[in-house]
């Protein structure tokens, strides 16, 4: 049975099912319990789990990052809760260093089947320090796994995954999604980590994307169509393990690929998946993959020079226009 | 350990601090009504949609900035954390600067990049306002560390700065203040580290994340660090605790830490609801308000009368009213203003092929 | 402060813990002795190229890790740093297999992939073996916290294991160390972080780089933790106080701090010249080898003769000896190997055309 | 005047030269006084600036690199060395928020001018925590410039541009490489920072790489002659800025193109070289961009396991001949 809920319920539900299923399961954060979360995604869940197991923090990111990994190598199944994915970069070394390497540097003795999870990209003119899309710092370390639901029902599906996966799980959600609505089945299910999903078939150029800019994508597609334009919408779901081959089949097809990606440029998500469809495609691409992101400067908090910032619809339209000149 | 076995560290008395004339006190009663007023019209901005993202404001802690930094000399480096307004205009930041910054626009202290956590202002020796808990910690004994340096390998003259750092109580717990406190200790840098114990770090009290939070000196003690606990609530009590403490460290540099109790009447930010704690635990700590206190110590003693004090609040309000109308006409930055300050060098890498694509269009400006 | 205004913590008279019988004793005599045998090889075998990476032996601290994991039960977890072969022997690693670690075979026990600085063992709750400088410390507040919600949540019994984590004295200066103790106190977690204060990090003496480097157990104040000192150069005595401190804790959980007195004999790391500090002092400290303390004391007891020590010793030097050859005789990993427990499942996200280059090769093995 | 000297003296000479000249900088970091420094890189600095000039710290990175761009704040000219930058990841918030914002943050009011340097990727057999290769996490990030010396010149001349640059430099070294000898000037001078340097010329491929394997390139380029492959070795100097123009004026002459980036692949330098040479030079491409990274494992400790692990003679090979096997 499905019924319209808000990102942030999925989010609930995903833990809390598992929660119930599963005593390993517990979550700890800032803010998490007594709060009820700071974002509101842990609502009620101290009452029906106690503090044993929704568990609140001090602002100790380096600490509680690493208490969960330890906890992990016994065999619990942490969900640590980063605030946002901005303050994980004090617990970089904990959440980098251990959690994706513990199970190598055993020799296979000891697996970390933790997931950490918190809000990533730009929320509302939060500025420099508050503003970070980790997934091009992360995605760069082996042995761990990144997901980007951009909506409820993934939100649900993605997470719930994560939370089963025996290997770390970073889940980047968005400040500016949280309260956005969808279709979410009451029951558990999993989306499987690693698989694209094509949100929006079309024939003349494929727009890769993750997270929240898959609605900009959506959005900017409107716009094309209106010019004859018609873009294949792929939202990745996950950054790592990349589903190169959703992508490829896509770009078999259309021929031209645009990436769009909320990170700084260099050395990004939107570099590997340029790369890596020049790779698999080179003889179909009739013009090099172009890339859309946020300016390559810190961001700013002024409204105007924000909104200019992020890859926008202007950005994505512009981007589409130019890889499908030649076509 | 009972309190008394805690080191009782202050070297000067600061019962020997004179109480400043009247002058002095007027202008503390003016500077915590200011700070108070660009708080209260900052709020209101905030719910107009004028200023964006977080806003944490500092009603209650008055005392504490304008109380320390009487304690300054106007070189001495101050940097703080996100509640920082209070920190910037009583170092002597223009209040229709601060609203323009709290507004995004071009006349802000950060030409509007910065915004309500992040106050800078160099001239009045103010390095910020800084988002991310803690991390400021080590910028501070990096600027005392500056001072020292200065002073023995470059001017080559005795120690004259001090440093105050501020931090929240919730910043106690990150590891960067840990660092930083010990580096501070071995390196004999004067760096003051004054914890704003308002009790609260967002919803959790102090008592449910923060080790020996009883007697924070205690924290101290782990780097053989001199500290005293003050009362952040009496303007004058703090001025003179703070004074004692900064003048000796001006002549015996080292570091140091201060316990300084306050409240914040507010919630953490402008999303907060305040169901971690009574109704009654707010009143009781509001009627102890700071500017209250110093209206009442100055009618009391005779140095001005009720009617002054109200004119002196008619007289803020209009100022801070006028700061927000300067900071509505100010514009929003131009969009150029987006790729300056990234480098030194505006265009900084950027050359060539390698520009990135917002500055391919050669009509852009290049410096 | 006086050292008498620290919290007297002990719970529990170490005086009151009885002197184990004579095959504790000669179990412990034989640890040290093989821990002991196993560096002078290890040192050996560096310098002789069959091991690689960073070498930090244990020579002089053999009572710290044989004192403290005899205190414990077979299932209290056990983490600690880089310098980990004394801990991985102690808890019950086979020597041959800590060698071929060394060697970089596949018999060692992370199958050579971990090498001298990660010696982990499951099977005797062995938990690494770290590299990052405090990095263990959170890791340990997390073992104990699985031991106390395990108890809680899922078996719903009393605590029942007690954690030790230990670290270096250099260690302290790490923001982890400092966010893992608030943890551990505000949770109640049953962890004891044991400094080997063994005076040096590298080549910085304590007195350096430490704050309150004469009585550490001010770190501990800062968290209002329960704190002893211990003379980590004689095995009985370690083990009566830990033992003292263990049993408490287990019975009623929380964390307790533990500053170890102890002296490294060698250098930090093979390529350590040992200018920071004088002959005299390493003499001084090596005429206090806790293997001849020990030694001493059971032929002075009368449990032991001189020539039953030799005999001993030998054994332990064959044994070594086959240690060697065993993991000499170990072959290199295979190297499919380098792509196995990257994820559980091996191939983990590589999958279709998005394996890397190394793995496209159909006619490599898929799990 | 020329000598030949180590890699590790001529960026002491960098270091010594400019604290000569300028008071304002300084020397901190674990070890760089009374030991001399892990690596003897600050061998005798002591003595000539002193323990107000050359100053040992506690094992606290966050402190330290945060102290330093306290400093630099108030402007000094701070160099932090890092034992290893496998050591910074405690310290990522520091260097990754403080250092390369607050000249955005505070609206231009406060630079950076600080250089933190110390050894980069595997050294021998370190295995996981300790070989880190920074480059392709710290890149992504505005408002810092990134340089590799690959040899005792460039290390002398790219960290002498580094510490009189007004922004936050990451100076990569090599652990591998100190002892490696080389001809260097007496005098200061300074190599731009962005610009990349042909090593060798050549007309089959272009083979673009930073830093140590810009060796293993060079002795693949021997390799390759014999089979009659011709090869131009690049070497970047710079990560970032990135020299994309001496890059595609090569590539344009040789149609393909090969990146050795020591990083794991994902959303790397390597990535980024190749999206950028797809970008700027796709219709003069034969193929796509072949790279060699580093296995997508953590660094095992293993001898055999290492050495196969890092991007070898062998891999570099192999892909010059995938990629120019239709020229
Ligand atoms: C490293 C980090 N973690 C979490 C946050 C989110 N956060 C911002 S303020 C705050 C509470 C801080 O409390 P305190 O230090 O007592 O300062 P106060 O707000 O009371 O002035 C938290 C958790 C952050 N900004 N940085
Ligand atoms: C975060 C970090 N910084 C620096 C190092 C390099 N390093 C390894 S061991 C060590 C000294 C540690 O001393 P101590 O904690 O006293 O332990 P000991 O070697 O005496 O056992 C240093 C600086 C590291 N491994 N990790
Ligand atoms: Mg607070
Ligand atoms: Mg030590």
């Amino acid at each position: 049975m499905s019924r319209t809920i808000e990102f942030r319920d999925a989010l609930r539900e995903a833990m809390s099912d598992e929660m119930r299923k599963d005593p390993k399961v517990f979550l700890i954060g800032e803010e998490v319990a007594q709060y009820d979360g700071a974002y509101k995604v842990s609502r009620g869940m101290l009452d029906e789990f106690g503090p044993s197991r929704i568990i609140d923090t001090p602002i100790s990111e380096t600490g509680f990052a690493g208490l969960g990994i330890g906890a992990a190598m016994m065999g619990l199944r942490p969900i640590v809760e980063f605030m946002s994915w901005s303050f994980s970069l004090v617990a970089a070394d904990q959440i980098l260093n251990n959690a994706p390497k513990m199970l190598y540097m055993s020799g296979g003795q000891f697996q970390v089947p933790i997931v950490f999870r918190g809000n990533d990209g730009a929320g509302g003119q939060l500025g420099s320090t508050h503003s970070w899309c980790v997934e091009s710092l992360y995605a760069n370390v082996p042995g761990l796994k990144i997901v980007i639901p951009s909506d409820p029902y993934d939100a649900k599906g993605l997470l719930t995954a994560a939370i089963r996966d025996p290997d770390p799980v970073f889940c980047l959600e968005s400040e500016r999604m949280l309260s956005m609505t969808g279709e979410v089945p009451e029951e558990a299910y999993e989306l499987p980590i690693g698989k694209a999903v094509i949100r929006r078939p079309g024939t003349d150029c494929t727009v890769v994307s993750f997270g929240r800019p898959v609605h900009f994508c959506m959005a900017a597609a409107e716009i094309l169509a209106k010019e004859g334009i018609d873009i294949e919408v792929i939202d990745g779901r996950s950054v790592k393990p990349l589903d190169i081959d959703t992508i490829a089949e896509s770009v078999r097809r259309t021929n031209s690929c645009v990436v769009v990606d909320q990170s700084w440029s260099f050395a990004s998500v939107g570099s590997e998946v340029a790369a890596e469809v020049h790779r698999v495609c080179f003889d179909d691409l009739d013009n090099h993959v172009h890339r859309v992101h946020s300016d390559d400067v810190p961001a700013p908090y002024a409204h105007n020079l924000e909104a200019e910032m992020l890859p926008n619809e202007r950005k994505i339209c512009e981007a589409v226009r130019s890889v499908t000149y030649n076509a | 350990m009972t309190s008394s076995s805690t080191p009782s560290t202050q070297q000067r008395d600061s019962e020997q601090v004179p109480i400043p004339g009247p002058d002095v006190l007027l202008k503390w009663l003016r500077d915590m009504m200011l700070i108070r007023e660009f708080e209260v019209r900052a709020m209101q901005a905030y719910q107009n949609k004028l200023a964006g993202g977080f806003l944490h404001v500092y009603n209650g802690q008055e005392a504490v900035a304008v109380g320390t930094i009487a304690a300054l000399k106007s070189d001495d480096p101050v940097i703080t954390a996100y509640r920082d307004h209070g920190h910037a205009l009583a170092r002597g930041l223009d209040p229709k600067v601060g609203m323009a910054e709290l507004f995004g626009r071009i006349g802000g202290c950060a030409k509007g990049k910065g915004g309500s956590m992040h106050f800078f202002d160099a001239p009045n020796h103010m390095y910020g306002g800084h988002g991310i808990v803690g991390a400021q910690t080590p910028l501070g004994a990096g600027l005392a560390f500056a001072t020292k340096y200065e002073d023995e390998v470059i001017r080559k003259r005795p120690n004259s700065r001090v440093t105050l750092c501020f931090l929240g109580d919730g910043a106690l717990n990150q590891g960067a203040f840990h660092e930083a406190a010990n580096l501070a200790k071995v390196m004999d840098i004067p760096v003051i580290f004054i914890v704003e114990n308002n009790q609260y770090a967002m919803g959790t009290s102090i008592e449910r994340c923060t080790s020996a939070a009883g007697n924070l000196v205690h924290k101290a003690v782990a780097y053989d660090m001199d500290a005293i606990t003050v009362d952040g609530m009496d303007v004058i009590k703090t001025y003179r605790d703070m004074k004692a403490l900064v003048d000796d460290i001006r002549e015996t540099p080292r570091p140091a830490f201060v316990d300084m109790h306050c409240y914040r009447f507010k919630g953490h930010s402008m999303s907060d609801p305040r169901k971690y704690r009574t109704h009654e635990e707010e009143q009781e700590n509001e009627s102890n308000d700071p500017i209250d206190g110093l209206s009442k110590f100055l009618v009391k003693t005779g140095v001005l009368e009720e009617a002054a004090i109200k004119t002196m609040s008619k007289e803020v309000r209009t100022e801070i009213r006028a700061a927000v109308k300067w900071a509505e006409a100010s514009p929003e930055p131009d969009i150029s203003e987006l790729y300056h300050d990234v480098y030194v060098d505006t265009w900084g890498p950027y050359t060539g092929t390698s520009l990135p694509e917002f500055m391919r269009d050669s009509s852009k400006e290049k410096s």
